[in-house]
């Protein structure tokens, strides 16, 4: 790859983040003036990981995420309106608003849900990257899950059925140090949450930076071609944290004085628009990225806002194949 | 006194007896120094520290479990999990542990714990975290089930919770936490297996369970005003004990039944209790049976659509006037 | 043709469904070469090999959440939960995964599969090994519920189960499994939602499921034989779709009702048919309605005391006749 | 320890192993017979991992089992009868004949339970661990299990609360190669199931002789201490075989040949044996301590036999505190 092009890739990527990031401040925004209910859970400073690992992957893949799962999607090929107009109830919503924020969900491009129950998705990505040797095909399925999801069972038993079984499954851990108020040590007999467990499952592993895009996307890579090759799963343990709260109204009390303004000298999309710089783009050309990713926001919100409210008779679909929700005689 | 809320009631319920009795302690995600996620532990850190007030890891199998091996030994355990549609993570404790170990070993070990959680839907949480699932715990025989609908009976409950040598599923309501009410008198106990009238009638009898007490009551509000119908409303207050006495008491009156409940219809409490009433009380009835129940679907995200499957006044107003004009 | 077992049958079942779809494949704790613990998977590792027939660590969730994400990507797999009881140990498959997302997702993904589990009790197995859970499954809207009682039905509703796009629970009695009965037809294929007549008669309806549907035809001998009384008796077959429109069907002749299922009492699923019953069959009814049910105990060891505490052909005959003398 | 208290010591041990393998044989025998109903899973083979166990520890001190349970039983204490007339129905059994062989329980001394469940009672183990803390006792717990129960996601969940809290609970490993039919290592990530686990909670871990008596006894000692001097748990795996079949009538085929004939060789009885005679006990001081097991056990058989049926009343007795069963008013 020649650095021009390198370049050109890494502004698709960080334009995905800023649509990311921009996407999230909307859902902030929209959440605080009412017009989004339930709860959020936003991934901002989270963006490396998702678009990292899209960027590594191939179309058919894989994806499962959690409720923290706005980026993922996005990564995905969800868009923000898609995304927005679920949040916001319309009947546009990627989930035709049955779902919510906690579970948005691009199955036409391989992102298969997002989780709300902590942890319960691995065992269903392990599933999936069986189904792809089953089906003698390449595919590589990746579960993306907070550090407080290491301490669950159903962690240990993905993990251990992966590896006994050898399957082609990524298992990319957001460590951002905190499992809803608590700080992750606190709770956890391993330094490395996922990185730390690995070895008992004879799994290979790496610690990343979770807020460069690039390392993230190179790890990733190495990890699929394993994959691939039938050398089976990985854990990669990526440090990121995340600039909100946990959801919703909280405003993280908890963290201790200058941790977040240390995390955000290393946000993301600084480090991507540094290395852009580095790589030769301009100045102009990461703005008029970024001013796109912004105006493709606002319009997304525009358009969720000026989109139908969710159609009731919804209620009564989709709980079985046949598209009914039919229980008796 | 002035009202408090069902929140703060949790945690005063629980302080009062972590005062009464030092063998009490509590453990669950973020309940200590952060208060809970539904802020029902706020206080309990500060008063009772780090030794009676444990945050755990995301591990429900470990903190159900470690309640169980902790209550068989001499503690009084109040355990939370989050929300109770998380119960299923740990559902082994609570249907093939808990509730069978004494049985089982002839009546040698005694499991005296409770298990608290946020229950039930309303407030836009979608299909993994608005579930009303008091249904499954009655589906095991060895639990005690209690779910309050005021603050006071929070507190009353959670004081014969604690205090019960059985182990207590004792589900909170999320969408009452914000509700207000008459604050619990000094050592105020209520007993399990007591349904409450709370409010008289002599035309027809509305059985309910925590968020569907208030919503029978504005039920039968509107139904007093716009048809003259006077309905009895009891709140069963505890699944099991079940007090069907109770029930069948208000139906020697009204002849008519009406069982408001947010679980699911299939596999819903209101079928235990209309099996006992088509039996014991078939004499009884002067009308079909009708169930006001959740509707056999996930729950939705949006609020409307929500509306359209988890019982609402409208429905509960349409099921009487369907049985008064029978 | 000479009689086959249940027990054969199930593998015979899943064999003809693997036969004819590739991507039918089957996981479970020694399933493989050891043929499962209850012979039920006998000869599929054979004829399949080890890329259709995959043995498991003891990992409830991993099997299930697998079976789950292999659904959702194009294969068919057919899950063995070696006892009952121990759904609970994946309970957040089977009650907050598998049964929503389809919803959740408003329709983007389907989940076609079969969790198979060797269900009830009878065989002095205790508190643990022992129980009769189709009553968890009827809580969760979203799961497909099958539970047969002869060989021909499991051959006939397995296929309707691993043909079946949505997920379902297959529940194979264990005190079935050694029972006989006419071997299945080529292509044996026995829709969900058709509760079967297995008996005429027109003074009470036996609604029955899996072990209770041979309990109640012998009840039924006997009310026969001694009594003089003809019961009819419904074997629903399937729990989910429920043939409610079968017992009113019935009801409609004999007038009178009696549940017999072997999950306890409190949240079992005759509490649903009796609702549907109590409400729309009113007037169907001469008669108190009565449920012949587990009771509201664990399941004790020892078979005599068992006995007190599951339904009995005693136990039957004793309700109806409470009945027909009402 | 002189040499002679310590044989002393040896030979009591060695006699409560052979009374707990004449049970063994015995339930085989009366289940052949059809005495015994349900389903046995005896540890004959296992006897130095309970027995070796229980003599580490003090009176007090709590112990949780599993389905393959006879062996702890009978180490904590429970009579050969008592266990003989649960398996056999009788009124006079261990748990009232309600409970059967899979859930031996002699909580008046200790043992609280053998549970069914795959893994259930590990967290149990390290909630009475927890309750001695909280009570300010130097009591410990300890929690017996096979490989198999190290893949499901309770063990992993108890492991690392138990770190995290640092708490007096012994996790021992009764490593017997199977679980059921299955060679552990064609399921399990991890060459010792147990021990290899014990790292990645930042916990110690032994791999011990589970045949020789005093090793264990040893290995349990150093744990306990390090236990009640606040150093928190430790994971030990026991290497063992069983000398029957998994449960009831398997005649385990899926042996491959020799494979007991080898272990038979290692028989915790020959075991300790042997270390009797190393010590200077005699032959014939050994052959009367095994009579005297064998005399207890086919007392207890012959007890058993004559005990009156189950109490049919006791059906509804026992799932409450005040004794009773009501479920309603
Ligand atoms: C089984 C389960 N337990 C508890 C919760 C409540 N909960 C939601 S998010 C969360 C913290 C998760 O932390 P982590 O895995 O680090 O992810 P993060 O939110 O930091 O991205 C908890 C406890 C849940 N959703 N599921
Ligand atoms: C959760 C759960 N899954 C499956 C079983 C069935 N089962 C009983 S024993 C057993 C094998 C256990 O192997 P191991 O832990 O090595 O103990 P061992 O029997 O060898 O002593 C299995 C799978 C169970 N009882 N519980
Ligand atoms: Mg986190
Ligand atoms: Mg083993």
């Amino acid at each position: 790859m020649t650095d021009a092009t390198a370049a050109t890739g890494l502004l698709a990527l960080h334009e995905t983040m800023a649509v990311i990031r921009r996407t999230e401040k909307a859902a902030h925004d929209l959440f605080m003036s009412g017009l989004v209910k339930g709860t959020t859970h936003l991934a901002a400073g989270h963006e490396a990981v998702a678009v990292g690992a899209r960027a590594a992957l191939r179309d058919g893949d894989y994806a499962f995420a959690t409720y923290r799962g706005h980026h993922h999607a996005i990564a995905w090929g969800a868009t923000p309106e898609e995304c927005l107009a679920e949040l916001m109830q319309r009947s546009t919503g990627l989930n035709k608003a049955k779902g919510g924020s906690m579970h948005l969900t691009k199955a036409g491009s391989g992102m298969l849900g997002s989780y709300a129950i902590v942890g319960a998705h691995l065992p269903m990505a392990v599933g999936a990257a069986w189904s792809a040797r089953l089906r003698g095909t390449d595919q590589v399925a990746v579960a993306f899950f907070g550090d407080g999801a290491t301490n669950i069972g159903a962690f240990h038993e993905a993990l251990n059925l992966a590896a006994v079984w050898r399957l082609p499954v990524l298992f990319v851990c957001e460590n951002n140090f905190y499992m809803e108020y608590t700080p992750i040590g606190s709770v956890t007999a391993a330094e490395h949450p996922a990185a730390g467990r690995a070895p008992s499952y004879g799994l290979p592993a790496e610690v990343v930076d979770g807020n460069d895009v690039v390392t993230v996307r190179d790890a990733v890579a190495r990890a699929a071609q394993r994959a691939r090759a039938g050398d089976g799963p990985t854990v990669l343990e990526a440090h990121t944290y995340r600039h909100y709260g946990h959801s919703r109204t909280d405003p993280a009390k908890y963290r201790p004085d200058g941790e977040l303004e240390r995390w955000l000298e290393r946000d993301p999309l600084t480090v991507s628009a540094q290395r852009l710089r580095e790589a030769g783009t301009s100045d102009d050309d990461i703005k008029a990225a970024e001013d796109r990713a912004a105006g493709v926001v606002d319009e997304a919100v525009a358009a969720a806002r000026a989109a139908p409210e969710a159609d009731l008779s919804e209620a009564f679909t989709d709980v079985w194949a046949d598209g009914g929700a039919a229980w008796r005689t | 006194m002035a009202d408090v809320t069902y929140r703060d009631s949790v945690a005063e319920g629980i302080a009062r007896e972590m005062r009464r009795d030092p063998a009490v302690v509590c453990l669950g995600e973020d309940i200590g120094a952060a208060g809970g996620v539904f802020k029902t532990t706020v206080g309990l850190f500060e008063e009772f520290g780090p030794e009676r007030v444990w945050d755990t890891p995301i591990s429900e199998q470990a903190i159900v479990g470690a309640a169980m091996g902790a209550a068989m030994t001499g503690m009084r355990p109040v355990a939370e999990i989050m929300f109770s549609d998380f119960l299923a993570c740990c559902w082994d404790y609570l249907a093939n542990e808990i509730p069978k170990v004494r049985y089982m070993t002839g009546g040698q070990v005694t499991v005296p714990l409770v298990v608290r959680t946020a229950n039930g839907g309303g407030l836009g949480f979608g299909a993994q975290h608005s579930q009303a699932v008091e249904n499954w715990a009655l589906t095991v025989p060895g639990l005690k089930i209690a779910a309050p609908s005021t603050p006071a009976d929070v507190v009353g409950l959670m004081a014969s919770a604690v205090r019960s040598d059985d182990p207590v599923v004792f589900f909170e309501h999320k969408g009452l936490l914000a509700s207000k009410g008459a604050p619990a008198p000094d050592d105020h106990v209520v007993p399990f297996g007591e349904a409450a009238v709370v409010r008289e009638g002599g035309d027809v009898t509305l059985v309910a369970l925590a968020s569907t007490v208030p919503l029978a009551l504005t039920a039968a509000e509107r139904l007093a005003a716009d048809d003259g119908v006077a309905a009895e409303v009891l709140d069963l207050r505890t699944l099991i004990p079940l007090d069907v006495a109770a029930v069948l008491r208000s139906l020697e009156r009204t002849s008519r039944l009406v069982v408001v409940e947010e679980n699911p219809y299939q596999g819903g409490w209101g079928g235990t209790v209309v099996s006992v009433v088509a039996d014991e009380g078939f004499e009884l009835l002067d009308a079909p049976v009708r169930r006001v129940a959740g509707a056999n679907v996930p729950l939705p995200f949006a609020d409307a659509l929500e509306d359209q499957v988890i019982p609402t006044v409208d429905k509960v107003v349409d099921a009487v006037r369907s049985l008064t004009t029978y």
